[in-house]
């Protein structure tokens, strides 16, 4: 990986930014809904304070300067101020952020530590039951409305066997100092197990609910792949040198069969980062995502400016990191 | 097939708690409540749940007791010297979390940041408004503020009680920015963590002055610690209720209200509510610009059957727009429930055949605004609901006299002041911001402005009566129904109720 | 010469979707210590997997229905996996047509030499640091036996970084790190150009006098069997259709497949010519009668060639199978 | 091997009936495509199927439990919702919405798509730099937040839905064709076409689009199953389509705050999605392994 090829990636980076940046704009500015009228509700306010509660936001200029102005700003990292919060939009994002990376990657983790030996496992034996049963298994996996299999999730492990939390992140007796924000890192930092052992309750039927479909989907992917590889003949020739059954799945084979794998997850992640709100609706999942959409709702325009950059940003970061995955993995591309 | 793996996990990792201790402390109440606050600056914000939390927080001049009787809380006294002038002696030792001690100067600079302009690091408070027509606010004695007003405003101290006081020294310290997520107030309680979008952790604050003398105990709360846990979906609060990780919920669905009654340790509390449902007559539109049509919609609604049905009876009918509790309100003539005569009232004005028209309603209130369209149905007024967003929905309708679009709106307008000059007013004054029915009609804004200004109590009474008689008779709404607040309550919880400003004042509360 | 691989009557057979495919069906073969026995035949003719059968590599759905395998002494047949494996690249080795696709392109040429190694070897020290010094060293030798220049910075390099004749030199060093007592070459050549083909043969041919191994060529290649192997196989349709000396077999054929094999090619120019295939087409190997397989394609077929023909005796250390091999020139 | 040049690849006609034949011999497969045929028969003809008006409310059977249940009626087979409808009636109307949605979206899309990577993957040079940036920004945005925000922006209606659903999944077709029509036009009887003096668009539509027509397909149907979640999710958060249509995703959205009286609100609608959507992917996983093979195992 040399340095130019970073530079491309990031020189690649800025018209989609600025393409981003650009629909987002003008989507809100079609977007019916005044935001000066969203925040006032029901209150009284003098036509005065309403101009001047514009000019504060900044809504009184013409939409192509406060693009440019939004642009300015935003390559300096100012976001502005949300609307609501009054404090920075940044730091409003900022606050949110570990959840939904805490939840999507230990969705990301369990839909790995699932489909990695499920697939590898469907693939050695082909046409088994077992791999019938996984194939089944993983089409509805694909097809399992979320929203919906989280609501039996919860009446099930919440409601009536009250074995896991409805709702949240973690209880509350526990005070755990944040230092990264997410939660299963502080809490070990604070030595507290208790508390760690709490907030990994709490997450578990989020990140099923989310991982589901994505194991689903590398499970196919790791199995179709492990096949393919088990047909290659560095694998027939591995055999012929008499080296352990293990070896040649997990060296040989596995090895090669990841490629595809680790790709497709990079790539899956951006969605899994992106279509959590659904699941952070129904657990009620303090994230991000829940604040986009409430923020498109109440037409709080910084905040959703920033955030759906930050989405890009992270769209593109992820293919990227796949790219270097694949590298790492293939050493006959050179990156 | 991959649940059985999943299952198996999900089963051993729910024996975790065998493993880590459950870590609930016997004395922490917590409160499953459906919005995170916006921001814990009590001059910086908006919304009805905000203020609820940081109320937990921060005292204010004044507060309201059971009754929503205003009485005074950091204020010893309150004396009127003229129609625009209020004087309020400061109790004195009160200590804001930090040890410093409240002085006179501490609420002029609250009341300054709130009242004049760009008094908030250039931008000016959001509860401006809030605040009337206040001129000044001097400290005229060491214990002493005064609150000047431009003109009279009988209300002032109805409105007082939604602002809270903040230490001068800590805000020039920490900044505007800063008061958003730190706080230093007067109140019952410390912020301990504030976990965005998840929980506020409060602990008692061992100085704590008592709270209002007219609201006893005067004592430090009860409880060690208050957490108010954020569970947007009303589902997993009262789930989350039942199971006992919550002692108190707010917005408990009237459907699940058997459910928590029926269950051991749980009871239902409910307050009258402040908030008026109506429908919206497009005035200006082809159908409703006549009032018999009007009649007729309100007459093809079986109110009673909604508020029973749907709303588990936990609401008062309305034939106006105040709620029965409001200062002014009185009995009115009713429109009874009469499809028949609705449709009859239709064809005299002009539609035999019925009219197609819609109903549009926020996404909350599709149930409802369903069961009142399929009504209308039945007289002869083909409703089509239309759910919209609420920007959406607000643009179209409150357009405060421009033009506007659509048949019906099924929509509310809250009143927690109980004074009918923050509803009456916005809703049917000629092209005020509430009103969307698009309502024109002088003589009510006459009375309507002579009223808000009107110092003689029982004179002002019976300009509201009129004004409702006036209403009843124009129909420019259909008046629906103030639902009740409904909270779900652990049965350990005691020396709580609700009050009906929607305010959860767990000073007193104790948990058992 | 002492026997040391000795199959008897080994058949294989597939479940395809439109049958019983039987790829092998009857095949006997014998190769002696330090031997090398050519095996020739058209693609699909059962040799590449009569060879896989021996090495116990059939896969699913493919399997081993009836026969011996001696080898050493012991029949492979009887021996568990975990037994079979053992043997595998220690005692019996086995190189692939291609190198490219039979090297392993994620791992290091150093790690796949090393894995045989440490798979099978019993003489390295069981310490840490001294075992990997001498897997090392046991690598670099190996390399150096089949000629790759500077091994000891080579052994760090990926497949793809080296050309063609290099990783089929590679691919040999690794089938030979155990000095196995049988190398089972399977199209050792057809992926190279015709110059490389040369110097792998050579090399392999060297080897093979240097370790006194034995050498089972599989090949399209007549004049590759003619040059370096001392006995040879001709199979056809699954069986196995004649089998002699060297010499004598391309000299004179006693099978007409054979005869068909060896006329199709000009004379003076053996070497390095591809088998023209005879006129008609290999038969189907679904369900075939018991008869003789060459029989339709067969210039000498007569109504009575419809039986099953056994191999039969064709001279000293030769044998046809053909009832009018009297009649072959 | 010698023999293994390439021949002008044969007439894509013959080619796509033996795929046909196999995908028909995939028992498993064609049984979904039944329950598929179901779904659709069931929304064309739901008027005379379903059994009660499905926009009928009656308050007096408010979340009236389903027929098996004490307090059940036959009449209403799977219960009433929190208005007193018909919950069967309304899932068998709402096959109509997510059917609907689900077809016209990837017809939409794969329209677009088609049209956008043949140009792209056929005219390379500028027109690819183009429409791949669009395509990159379009990446950019995750999925379901871009379709509230063009749904917030375009107001709620069928045919928004559709479009907010369309604006971005033109791309994975158009991602596939152009990697298609960069193999394929290369090829002998592509160069053959193009040496005769055909003009673009000939070679385009015909030379070009018949040979990869197999990957659209299975990719569209693929995403089709996708489209139908992506609806209800939609609808879940409260901006599908207008009541009193009943449509999967709102009914499971309305009936999750009655979850713990009135189960069986949002579980048959959740059920019904869940059977749809999996049909369509056990029938395209069938689709993709008789078309294309390299896809499947």
């Amino acid at each position: 990986m040399s340095l130019g090829k970073l530079l491309e990636r990031i020189i690649q980076l800025v018209p989609v930014l600025l393409g981003v940046s650009l629909i987002v704009f003008v989507m809100l500015a079609l977007t019916p809904g005044d935001p000066v009228q969203i925040m006032v509700g029901e209150q009284a306010i003098t036509a005065e304070q309403e101009a001047e509660l514009r000019r504060d936001l900044g809504l009184d200029r013409p939409l192509v300067e406060r693009f440019f102005l939004f642009v300015a700003n935003a390559v300096q990292f100012d976001f502005g101020q949300s609307y609501y919060h009054g404090r920075p939009v940044a730091d409003v994002i900022a606050e949110r952020l570990p959840a939904t990376i805490e939840l999507s990657l230990v969705a990301l983790i369990v839909a790995l530590a699932t489909a990695i030996p499920l697939g590898v496992l469907a693939a050695i034996r082909k046409n088994s039951i077992f791999d019938r049963m996984a194939t089944v298994g993983s089409l509805l996996g694909v097809s399992l409305p979320g929203f919906w299999f989280g609501i039996l999730l919860i009446m099930l492990f919440a409601v009536h066997l009250q074995i896991l939390p409805v709702s949240g992140r973690i209880g509350y007796a526990s005070e755990v100092l944040t230092v990264t924000g997410f939660l299963l890192i502080d809490t070990l930092l604070a030595g507290d197990i208790a508390a760690f052992g709490e907030a990994l309750r709490y997450l578990l039927l989020p990140a099923i609910t989310l991982g589901l479909p994505m194991t689903a989907i590398l499970m196919r992917v790791t199995r179709t792949s492990m096949l393919e590889v088990m047909r290659q003949d560095y694998i027939t020739f591995a055999e012929a040198k008499g080296l352990p059954r293990r070896r040649v799945l997990y060296r040989h084979a596995l090895k090669n069969a990841l490629i595809p794998t680790v790709s497709v997850a990079a790539i899956e992640t951006g969605s899994l980062l992106g279509g959590n709100m659904i699941v952070e609706t129904v657990f009620g999942w303090p994230g991000l995502g829940r604040l986009v959409v409430e923020s498109i709702f109440l037409r709080n325009y910084p905040l959703v400016q920033a955030a759906v950059l930050l989405y890009a940003v992270t769209y593109v970061l992820l293919n990227f990191i796949a790219d270097i995955l694949y590298t790492v993995l293939n050493p006959r591309v050179k990156l | 097939m991959k649940a059985l793996p999943r299952l198996l996990m999900a089963t051993a990792l729910a024996a975790t708690p065998a493993l880590f201790p459950a870590a609930v402390a016997a004395e922490d109440l917590i409160v499953g409540f459906t919005l995170d606050a916006d921001t814990l600056d009590p001059a910086n914000h908006r919304k009805r749940e905000t203020e609820t939390i940081i109320r937990n927080l921060y005292d204010g001049l004044l507060t309201r007791d059971a009754n929503m009787l205003v009485v005074p809380e950091l204020a010893e006294s309150i004396t009127q010297i003229s129609p625009t002038e209020y004087d309020f002696k400061i109790r004195s030792g009160v200590k804001f979390h930090d040890g410093s001690t409240l002085t006179a100067e501490d609420v002029k600079f609250t009341l300054d940041r709130i009242t004049v302009e760009n008094a908030m690091g250039g931008q000016t408070s959001p509860r401006q408004g809030l605040m009337g027509p206040v001129a000044s606010v001097d400290v005229t004695a060491p214990d002493t503020v005064r609150i000047t007003l431009k003109e009279p405003w009988p209300i002032l101290p109805a409105m007082l009680p939604n602002q809270q006081i903040v230490s001068k020294a800590f805000v020039e310290s920490v900044g505007n920015e800063g008061l958003a997520t730190q706080v230093n107030g007067t109140g019952p309680f410390k912020l301990v963590e504030w976990r965005k979008g998840d929980a506020i952790i409060m602990e008692r604050f061992d100085d704590y002055y008592g709270g209002a003398a007219d609201i006893p105990p005067v004592d430090k709360a009860c409880v060690d610690r208050v957490i108010f846990k954020i569970i947007p979906e009303s589902a997993s609060r009262v789930a989350a209720l039942l199971a006992g990780e919550v002692h108190i919920i707010n917005e408990l669905p009237a459907f699940s209200i058997s459910q928590v009654e029926s269950n051991d340790g749980t009871q239902v509390m409910t307050v009258n509510g402040t908030r008026s449902f109506f429908i919206a007559m497009n005035m200006e539109g082809e159908h409703f610009d006549d009032v018999k049509v009007r009649q007729a919609a309100a007459m093809a609604i079986d109110k009673q059957l909604i508020i029973d049905k749907i709303l588990g009876g936990n609401a008062a009918p309305i034939d106006g727009i105040l709620s029965p509790d409001a200062f002014g309100a009185s009995e009115l003539p009713k429109v009874g429930y009469d499809p028949e005569k609705a449709k009859a009232l239709l064809a005299e004005a002009g539609f035999p055949d019925g009219i197609d028209v819609t109903m549009d309603t926020e996404g909350a209130f599709k149930d409802t605004a369903e069961a009142i369209a399929s009504m209308l149905t039945n007289a002869g007024i083909r409703t089509t609901v239309m759910v919209g967003e609420g920007a959406q929905l607000s643009d179209k309708w409150r357009t405060k006299g421009a033009p506007k679009s659509g048949d019906m709106y099924f929509t509310s307008w809250g009143n927690g002041s109980l004074d009918p000059f923050d509803i009456f007013t916005p809703t049917h004054k000629t092209n005020d911001r509430g009103n969307s029915a698009g309502y024109a009609n002088p003589e009510l804004d006459a009375i309507l402005d002579a009223a808000a200004v009107e110092l003689d109590v029982e004179k002002r009474r019976a300009m509201y009566r009129d004004a409702e008689m006036m209403i009843n008779a124009d129909q420019p709404y259909v008046y629906l129904w103030v639902p009740k607040d409904i909270y779900g309550v652990s049965k350990r919880v005691t020396g709580w109720q609700p009050s009906a400003d929607s305010r959860i004042n767990l000073h007193d509360a104790c948990l058992n | 010469m002492t026997v040391l691989l000795e199959v008897t009557n080994l058949r294989t057979e597939f479940n395809a979707r439109a049958g019983l495919v039987r790829a092998v069906d009857g095949v006997s073969l014998r190769v002696s210590r330090g031997e090398c026995l050519g095996v020739v035949g058209e693609s699909g003719s059962g040799k590449s997997v009569t060879f896989s059968s021996v090495m116990g590599l059939v896969r699913s759905p493919g399997r081993v229905t009836q026969g011996t395998i001696f080898f050493d002494g012991r029949n492979l047949r009887d021996l568990s996996s975990e037994e079979m494996r053992a043997i595998r690249g220690r005692d019996i080795a086995m190189t692939m047509q291609d190198a490219l696709t039979a090297l392993n392109p994620a791992l290091t040429v150093g790690e796949q030499l090393a894995e045989v190694l440490e798979a099978h070897d019993e003489t390295l020290p069981s310490s840490g640091s001294a075992r990997r010094a001498a897997i090392r060293d046991r690598s670099v030798e190996m390399l150096g036996l089949v000629g790759i220049p500077s091994p000891d910075t080579r052994l760090r390099q990926y497949p793809h970084e080296f050309s063609g004749g290099m990783r089929q030199r590679i691919m040999i060093a690794i089938a030979l790190a155990c000095r196995p007592k049988l190398l089972i070459a399977d199209e050792p050549t057809t992926a190279l150009d015709v110059t490389i083909q040369a110097q792998v043969l050579e090399l392999i041919t060297d080897i093979r006098e240097r370790l006194g191994m034995a050498v089972v060529l599989i090949t399209h290649d007549l004049g590759v069997v003619a040059e370096h192997c001392d006995r040879v196989m001709v199979m056809y349709a699954g069986q196995v259709v004649e089998e002699g000396p060297t010499d004598q077999v391309i000299g004179q054929p006693r099978h007409p497949y054979t005869r068909g094999l060896l006329a199709s090619i000009p004379r003076p120019a053996l070497r390095g010519q591809p088998l023209t295939p005879i006129s008609g087409q290999v038969p189907d190997l679904v369900g075939l009668p018991p008869q003789c397989r060459f029989h339709s394609r067969c210039p000498l077929a007569r109504p009575e060639c419809l039986v099953e023909v056994p191999m039969r005796d064709a001279g000293p250390g030769r044998r046809a199978r053909c009832l009018r091999l009297e009649d072959v020139e | 091997m010698t023999d293994a040049t390439l021949a002008p690849t044969p007439p894509a006609d013959s080619l796509f009936r033996r795929n046909l034949r196999e995908f028909r011999r995939n028992r498993l497969a064609m049984a979904s495509v039944i329950v598929v045929l179901i779904f659709v028969i069931m929304a064309v003809a739901a008027p005379l199927i379903a059994p009660q008006d499905p926009n009928a409310t009656d308050l007096f059977r408010r979340l009236q439990p389903p027929a098996w249940v004490q307090g059940g009626d036959w009449a209403y087979p799977l219960g009433c919702d929190a208005l007193g409808r018909d919950i069967l009636s309304r899932i068998i109307y709402g096959a109509r919405i997510s059917i609907f949605i689900g077809v016209a979206v990837i017809i939409l899309a794969t329209g677009v798509g088609i049209l956008a990577g043949l140009a792209a993957g056929y005219f390379r040079g500028w027109v690819d730099v183009v429409i791949g940036r669009v395509v990159d920004i379009l990446l950019g945005f995750p999925y379901l937040i871009f379709a509230i925000g063009l749904m917030a922006m375009m107001g709620p209606g069928l045919m928004n839905i559709v479009l907010a659903l369309a604006y971005k999944e033109w791309v994975i077709p158009c991602r596939v064709v152009r990697g298609e029509t960069l193999a394929v036009r290369e090829l002998e009887y592509v160069e053959a076409a193009r040496a005769l003096g055909a003009g673009p668009r000939h070679i385009m539509w015909r030379e070009i689009l018949p040979n990869i027509l197999s990957p659209v397909i299975v990719v569209s149907t693929i995403r089709m199953a996708n489209v139908i979640i992506l609806e209800a999710s939609l609808s879940f958060l409260g901006l599908g389509v207008q009541p009193p249509t009943a449509s999967w995703g709102s009914m499971v959205s309305d009936g999750r705050a009655f979850i713990l009286e009135a189960w069986w609100v949002s579980t048959f609608p959740g059920l019904a999605i869940l059977l749809l959507v999996l049909a369509i992917n056990v029938a395209s996983q069938g689709l993709r392994d008789a078309f294309d093979p390299r896809f499947s195992e």
